[in-house]
């Protein structure tokens, strides 16, 4: 199997202070790797790095083609298949709904493929559906994720990277989307990095797991031995 | 700073100051006065803006207030014959009082605005403040404006020191004053709140602060300490009228609170000696410049303007926390450089990256959007 | 006599040296009003350096300081202190603008500085009593409006009257001399404008429907123009009457653009100086080669005259000071009633008299050309009488003698 | 569904009376009857945009109900915001709602802005300054509470995500209310700090504080809560035990799903 | 009656224009939550550009294209060059840099150009057309109307109906969040601020032969003017920016008629007041926005 992503040695961290410690990580094409680990632990951080919003410090991050992440610029990550839902629903507030998520498919130039995927994420995501109007201030937080997750995939990503998808979300709509998560891996092939802090459902839906300790990796298995692990999970992820 | 120390280094600045005319000449002892007077202005917007939030552009019009409270309370008083210290004191009161009852008439509809609304509403108050003179003009005298009686300063002092000394002397006292109250203003409980309502107002109502008496609050403040910067103005000049609170000057006192550094009284202080000393220095460098009669036709006050906006743009591109931000960190800087034994700060604290004033006036980066800020709704 | 002043030690008397008078002005070189008059300080310049290259007044050059206030009377405190506090100039000469100068009035006189030549048209700066210090320079404009409606009178008779002016003291000084020629109700209309809004098409049509049918101007000539456009475009051609303050043609010619003969066709404005298209006049045509060599050949219109004006007339009151003059020495040459200026109408300076130009003569526009008519007239009280004597020749080289 | 107005001696903490509220065409409560009754834990659940945060909203004052009223310990009760700390009412906001600009001290201080009533300290007189003190104090004595007191001197936004939940909770319990309002205080804490969250909610009512806990952690809820009600599109549709509610097919269709395999 | 009509008519010309301008500065607040308060002079300097063009050509459209690509051109150089290294640590910074910029562009158009004012020709008459005996407007006023018709109908076309439009908005709201979803924001930025200021030009270059004629100040009043009316409108409103334009000439206009020029400023504050109250966002502000 390819990887979809491979880090190598990679450290980052805001001004003097280093928050990721020469991260080696690589997520295989086709599969969901979830990266969990305490607050603070860096995970944000690592998504930042990869998506090119914080320069690395060292080391290389690459994706399928061999292509060279760290040289592409940030607007140019969607054209390379990587898209990003990121932490603390990163709804454009004065944008309505429908401009959200039509905006996610816009780098795109076929018009009607975009117009196709724009109908499904109604489908998908149906309390979005019955505000289609409403500006992204008036709704609510669960809404708002929602809405996050439909633009990304809008974007028709290769690698799609999520930072907390469950925040604020019903247990209803998390299983839906971590099983509709699972379903594209399964239908298109979607590699998918997942940063949860809900580890179990994480675990349950991941093909691999990683786990993040003040910013470095410290274990790095098939989730399902992961979630077996009581000793790694006591020390780590506190359950 | 405790409010012990705050005292002391308040009386100290005020000795240090006064003294101080004693050895410089009789024009700077003025522009010591102006600097004083208009430090109170922009004083007054730091608190405003700085730590409320409120943008305001007609700072000009609220010293106007003063300045014409001020001329109207000193000629009357004068008409009735009245003499010595209470013909100066009332009138200063009185700028005070008047500037702080117009700023509460404002600051009640201006309180409900935010960012460039209220910019924009300020700034058509100082546009229509010549009208209003004019319209007024048996009492405000029109265009020109007010002739003031002013109590020059006491014989005792005639022969000791000259107008333009006493007259920093007044500025002086009145503006330390001033700061300092705005000091223990911003420091108490007061300036918890206003920084609160400036932040989330919504969480501030919902922790028992009412945002809207916070903000007509804070633009009383302000306006009263721009009362006293205009009472000191015309005490000074002898004069209050419509074109010398105009929105250039408006302007020019925003800038001065920016470009000192608006997050702290100390940039107000800064930039109200830059306010006066900038232009001053600019001028009379130009004015050295040995130049062909065509081009000093060109240049002339010309000049100066480019180099005073250019000065501006640099200010703001390179010191964007203003002069008290650049200060504060070479003296950070210095301070490291002399503990590099001492080991880093606790692993506890988390790093703070360089404190930013968060004004949220023109909206341009919502915190909201910036996925840096954390699972922030 | 004026020589008893010149036994103080020169180095006694502020701003001035063996070989040094420097002397001192505000004027807007930047900023709105700046267009109007940012050129008038240059003119002044031009003629001291003329004075100076030819020995100068008793062996001493002229320098002259000149502030930028923007006409901001803010700006003009601090300028004017700068100016007599630290470089100690001997006297200001041409401040310019009611609202910046009356700013510095009390300033100035608290501190015994000779002002001079104030360049506006109040009546303020001739309160001898109060402002011992200050001189006027222009005629005021309550004496041009009375000259003006006087004329009116006589050489339309009948006519409906009406007024336009800004909405400051200029105006209503302006307007109370028309109303004092005129009589209480003698304007059918009065409208104002205010420098903030160049739209004017409110007031002229509010007189096109008045019916008036001469109009007296009391603006600048910014809105002078705009007047005479607005109500060109409105299809209204009445008789424009304007104060000497707006009533420049080469000026006017500039906002107007090609039409201005026409429209300007008939225009009857006051005035008192040299008119600059007259190049018969000896006066003109020197301070024309004055402009020419020392202020780099700058379009040669009314601010020049007006600003080589105020030169002649502070050299003339310098001479007449004395060997050495002093502040006292200065303000008894102007009280003496020698110092004379190069205008149509006399000065008014004396023991209890500080304004300006007393009179003013009327120019008409004819053919796109602006003349002198008639005689000049004074006004004395609100008596307004022709004005017979001739105006002082121009002395060799127009240097005082 | 069961009868809400159980009659008994004492008034509930917090009674809804038939609340309802519309934004424009939209129905975001729907005649919702709801008591809370003193020293207890309420939990509400539902589905996003059931109406959770605006039932809580019209509790605060943010806007007011389009019908039905509200009671406060028996006594009508007309909120205001600003005034919500005074009735002894407190609200964490579901995100943080801390203010960046202020240390954790100062943040926790502005808690008890209702208690230092108007007055500017203008001259900062010893009694004035006494009193900031005693503020700080039982600030820094919340802080403490929560084991966060290190973090006393840090501008707020420069903490890790974990400690900022705290800094916020303590704001609200700083004021000593009688109804704690949560929203979400767990979303984004790990496992090892919801943990630590359950057991600091559990202390609340100790003294005789209701706690209405708005959350998405089902096993939070069920843990900490005495009754649990259930809102989905603005109505109440069930209201009991953790045990009752966990039973409840509604709930589960509506709120819980199937659990992902 | 005719009065009224004549009034209404000459400040509907004269509010066109001041909608034009406050369209400019509706532009780049939605481009960059900027209020740009070196617009005026910006616009300015195209203006005088597009004078010597025509002075050189002796055509007005040439001067017309070249005000429009000389703005364009000044906008993306101003932002480029100044206004992308405004750091955002405080939302004053840019209202500071635009005032600085204001200075530096009013000195250099004054050493260039000179102080004076200088008549610049119109295409049209400016002589009003009767109808029925009532004064109404002149063929320039009916040109000036055509201009922004065109422009407010394309403005709106734009932002709600093409990619770029929407591009242009979401790089507004939020910078980081649109460059992750791949739009070139640094470029929208540039875009936005050329649009805005090509605008400007425009709209300086029809009021400016309206006016007193073209000297570095030309546009001050004008600016403050547009600022309120695209306060009055709601900054993010292009429909409000034309509205309050109108509805602010108009009222200068009946006010100057029949109270007193002196009195318009006052009024023009108790309409800011009076909307600002009902609306404290402009009266075309969006729904309230939801903070909890
Ligand atoms: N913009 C920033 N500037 C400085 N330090 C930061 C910044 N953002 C995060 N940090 C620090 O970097 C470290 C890692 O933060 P990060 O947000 O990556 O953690 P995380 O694992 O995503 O945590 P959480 O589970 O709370 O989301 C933390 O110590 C945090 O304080
Ligand atoms: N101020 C408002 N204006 C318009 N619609 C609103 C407003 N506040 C809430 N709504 C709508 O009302 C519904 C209920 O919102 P609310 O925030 O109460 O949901 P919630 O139950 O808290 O959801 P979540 O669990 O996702 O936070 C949503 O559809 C939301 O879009
Ligand atoms: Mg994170
Ligand atoms: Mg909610």
């Amino acid at each position: 199997m390819t990887a979809a992503l491979v880090l190598e040695g990679v450290s980052a961290g805001y001004g003097a202070v280093r928050v990721l410690h020469g991260i080696d990580l690589s997520v295989a094409e086709g599969s969901i790797t979830t990266v969990v680990g305490a607050n603070g632990a860096g995970k944000t951080t690592l998504l930042r790095t990869i998506t090119g919003q914080l320069r690395p410090s060292a080391g290389s991050i690459r994706i399928k083609d061999g292509k060279d992440l760290t040289r592409v610029p940030v607007e140019d990550m969607v054209r390379h298949g990587v898209a990003l839902v990121p932490e603390g629903r990163g709804v454009i507030t004065e944008l309505t709904v429908d401009e959200n998520l039509r905006l996610g498919g816009l780098w795109r130039k076929d018009r009607k493929a975009a117009d196709e995927v724009l109908t499904g994420m109604y489908e998908l995501f149906e309390p979005l559906a019955r505000r289609r109007k409403a500006a992204g201030h008036q709704l609510s937080g669960g809404e708002r994720q929602m809405l996050a997750l439909g633009r990304a995939l809008m974007a028709a990503p290769s690698l799609l990277l999520l930072d907390e998808p469950s925040l604020g979300l019903a247990p209803k709509v998390t299983a839906q989307i971590l099983g509709m998560l699972r379903r594209l891996r399964d239908d298109t092939g979607l590699t998918v990095l997942l940063i949860e802090q809900n580890v179990r459902s994480a675990l349950a839906v991941a093909d691999h797991g990683v786990v993040l300790n003040l910013g470095r990796i410290v274990a790095s298995r098939p989730a399902a031995e992961l979630a077996e692990d009581t000793d790694l999970r006591h020390t780590y992820l506190g359950f | 700073m405790s409010v012990t120390k705050r005292y002391g280094f308040a009386g100290a600045a005020m000795v240090l100051l006064i003294g101080l005319t004693f050895v410089i000449p009789s024009f700077s002892s003025y522009q010591l006065a102006t600097a004083c007077a208009y430090l109170c202005g922009i004083a007054g917007l730091t608190l405003l803006t700085g730590a409320g939030g409120q943008l305001s552009l007609g700072q000009a019009a609220l010293m106007a207030a003063g300045a014409y409270s001020y001329a109207l309370t000193a000629n009357t008083m004068a008409d009735a014959g009245t003499e010595g210290p209470l013909l100066l004191l009332v009138p200063l009161a009185a700028a005070v009082i008047g500037a702080a009852v117009l700023g509460l008439v404002i600051g009640l509809a201006a309180g409900r605005l935010h960012g460039p609304y209220l910019a924009g509403f300020t700034m058509a108050l100082v546009v229509a403040l010549p009208a209003v003179t004019s319209t007024f003009s048996s009492v405000l005298g029109g265009d020109q404006g007010l002739w003031i009686t002013v109590e020059k300063r006491p014989a005792s002092l005639r022969g000791i020191v000259s107008n333009e000394a006493w007259q920093a002397w007044l500025a002086v006292v009145c503006s330390v004053l001033v700061l300092t109250l705005l000091a223990n203003l911003l420091h108490g409980r007061f300036g918890r709140h206003l920084r609160a309502v400036r932040d989330n107002p919504v969480a501030a109502a919902l922790a028992g602060i009412n945002p809207a008496r916070t903000k007509v609050t804070a633009f009383v403040i302000s306006s009263a300490a721009a009362g006293m910067g205009g009472g000191l103005l015309a005490y000074t000049t002898q004069s209050a009228g419509p074109g010398a609170y105009s929105l250039v000057f408006s302007l020019f006192l925003l800038m001065a609170a920016v470009v000192g550094g608006i997050g702290s009284l100390t940039g107000a202080v800064w930039g109200a000696v830059l306010l006066v000393a900038l232009p001053h220095l600019i001028s009379t460098a130009t004015s050295r410049l040995e130049l062909s009669t065509d081009l000093a036709q060109r240049l002339d006050g010309n000049l100066a303007v480019a180099i005073f906006g250019l000065v501006l743009v640099l200010v703001v591109l390179l010191a964007p926390q203003g002069i008290q931000g650049l200060l504060v960190r070479a003296g950070r800087r210095l301070g490291q450089a002399r503990s590099v034994s001492v080991p880093p700060q606790s692993a506890k604290s988390a790093p703070s990256p360089a404190s930013s004033t968060p004004t949220r006036l023109s909206a341009r980066h919502e915190p909201e959007q910036l996925p840096a800020t954390p699972k922030g709704q | 006599s004026p020589d008893e002043g010149g036994e103080a030690a020169a180095e006694d008397v502020p701003g001035i040296t063996d070989t040094t008078v420097t002397v001192g002005t505000h004027q807007p070189l930047t900023g709105p009003a700046a267009a109007g008059y940012s050129t008038i300080s240059p003119a002044t310049k031009a003629y001291f350096d003329y004075v100076n290259d030819n020995g100068g007044v008793n062996g001493r050059t002229i320098e002259y300081i000149v502030k930028d206030d923007g006409y901001n009377p803010a700006n003009t405190q601090t300028a004017v202190r700068e100016m007599v506090l630290q470089d100690e100039v001997f006297a200001l000469v041409g401040g310019l603008g009611t609202p910046p100068h009356s700013a510095v009035l009390d300033f100035v006189n608290d501190n015994e500085v000779p002002d001079l030549f104030v360049a506006s048209g109040s009546p303020t700066w001739n309160q001898p009593e109060d402002y011992p210090y200050t001189y006027g320079f222009m005629v005021d404009y309550p004496t041009e409006s009375r000259i003006l409606a006087t004329y009116a009178q006589e050489e339309f008779p009948d006519k409906t009257y009406c007024f336009f002016g800004q909405d400051d003291d200029f105006g209503e000084e302006f307007q109370a001399g028309l109303e004092a020629v005129l009589g209480e109700d003698g304007l059918a209309d009065t409208q104002v404008y205010s420098t903030a809004n160049t739209d004017v098409a409110a007031q002229i049509s509010a007189m096109k429907e008045a019916g008036c049918e001469v109009n007296f101007l009391a603006t600048i000539n910014g809105f002078s123009a705009q007047a005479v456009g607005t109500a060109a475009k409105l299809g209204y051609f009445p008789q424009w009457m304007a104060s000497s303050a707006g009533g420049d043609f080469n000026t006017l010619s500039g906002y107007l653009g090609e039409n201005t003969n026409k429209l300007l066709q008939g225009f009857v404005s006051a005035n008192y100086l040299p008119g600059y298209s007259d190049t018969e006049d000896e006066w003109t045509a020197k301070f024309s080669e004055i402009n020419e060599e020392y202020n780099a050949g700058a379009p040669f219109d009314g601010n020049t005259i007006f600003g080589m004006s105020i030169g002649y007339l502070f050299v003339e009151a310098l001479k007449e000071a004395g060997e050495n003059p002093t502040r006292e020495s200065l303000l008894e040459a102007l009280e003496s009633g020698n110092v004379t200026g190069n205008g149509h109408a006399p000065l008014g300076f004396g023991e209890d008299s500080h304004q300006g130009y007393t009179g003013a003569m009327l120019t008409r526009v004819d053919n796109g050309v602006q003349s002198y008519f008639g005689t000049p007239f004074v006004v004395t009280g609100d008596e307004v009488e022709e004005y017979t004597e001739e105006r002082p020749a121009m002395p060799a080289d127009g240097l005082p003698e | 569904m069961q009868e809400q107005h159980t009659d008994r001696s004492e008034p509930p903490r917090l009674r809804l009376d038939g609340i309802t509220v519309r934004f424009g065409g939209l129905t975001a409560l729907d005649s919702v009857s709801l008591d809370i009754p003193a020293g207890r834990i309420v939990g509400v659940m539902g589905p996003n945009g059931a109406g959770k945060t605006t039932l809580f909203n019209v509790i605060c004052g943010v806007f007011p109900p389009t019908e039905g009223s509200l009671e406060l310990d028996g006594q009508g009760f007309t909120p205001r915001p600003h005034n919500l700390t005074r009735s002894g009412v407190a609200r964490t906001l579901q995100g943080l709602g801390l203010f960046p600009g202020l240390t954790a001290l100062q943040n926790v201080t502005a808690g008890l802005a209702a208690g230092s009533r108007g007055g500017l300290d203008l001259l900062a007189l010893p009694g004035a300054v006494r009193r900031e003190a005693r503020l700080a104090e039982r600030s820094m004595q919340a802080l403490e509470a929560l084991g966060i007191g290190g973090y006393a001197a840090s501008l707020s936004d420069t903490l890790p995500y974990g400690i900022r939940k705290k800094v916020a909770l303590a704001r609200a319990l700083v004021s000593e209310p009688r109804l704690l309002l949560l929203d979400e205080p767990a979303g984004g804490l790990s496992h090892d700090d919801i943990e630590e969250l359950a057991s600091i909610i559990r202390t609340v009512p100790g003294d005789g504080c209701s706690v209405v806990l708005v959350e998405h952690h089902v096993d939070l809820v069920m843990d900490v809560c005495d009754r649990i009600a259930v809102l989905d599109f603005g109505r109440l549709i069930a209201e009991g035990t953790p045990a009752e509610i966990g039973a409840d097919p509604a709930v589960a269709d509506a709120y819980l799903g199937v659990e992902v395999a | 009656m005719d009065r009224f009509l004549f009034l209404t008519f000459d400040g509907l010309a004269r509010g066109a224009v001041l909608a034009a301008f406050a369209l400019s500065l509706v532009l780049i607040w939605r481009a960059a939550r900027i209020v740009n308060f070196a617009q005026g002079a910006m616009a300015v300097a195209a203006t005088y550009i597009a004078f010597t063009v025509t002075a050189l050509t002796g055509s007005y459209w040439a001067g017309l294209a070249a005000a429009l690509v000389a703005g364009f051109l000044i906008g993306a150089l101003v932002e480029r060059g100044v206004m992308r290294f405004v750091g955002n640590s405080s939302a004053l910074n840019p209202v500071i840099a635009g005032l600085g910029l204001l200075m530096l562009i009013q000195a250099i158009l004054g050493m260039v150009f000179g102080n004076s004012y200088r008549t610049m020709v119109t295409p049209f008459s400016s002589n009003p057309v009767e109808i029925f005996g009532i004064t109404v407007f002149s063929s320039y006023d009916l040109f000036v109307f055509a201009c922004i018709a065109l422009l407010v109908g394309g403005l709106v076309l734009l932002f709600t109906k093409t990619p770029l439009g929407l591009r242009l908005r979401a790089s507004a709201f939020a910078p980081d969040l649109a460059r992750l979803l791949g739009v070139r924001t640094s470029r929208m930025l540039t875009l936005g601020w050329a649009m805005s200021s090509a605008l400007g030009a425009l709209a300086a270059l029809l009021v400016i032969p309206t006016e007193l004629g073209l000297n570095p100040h030309a546009a001050d009043t004008v600016f403050v003017y547009a600022f309120t009316v695209a306060v009055i409108g709601g900054l993010d409103s292009p429909a409000g920016a034309v509205l309050g334009g109108l509805a602010v000439g108009v009222l200068l206009s009946w006010v100057s008629g029949y109270g007193g020029a002196t009195l318009a400023p006052i009024a023009i504050l108790l309409l800011l007041l009076a909307v600002l109250l009902v609306r404290p966002g402009g009266i075309f502000s969006m729904t309230k926005e939801r903070t909890v």
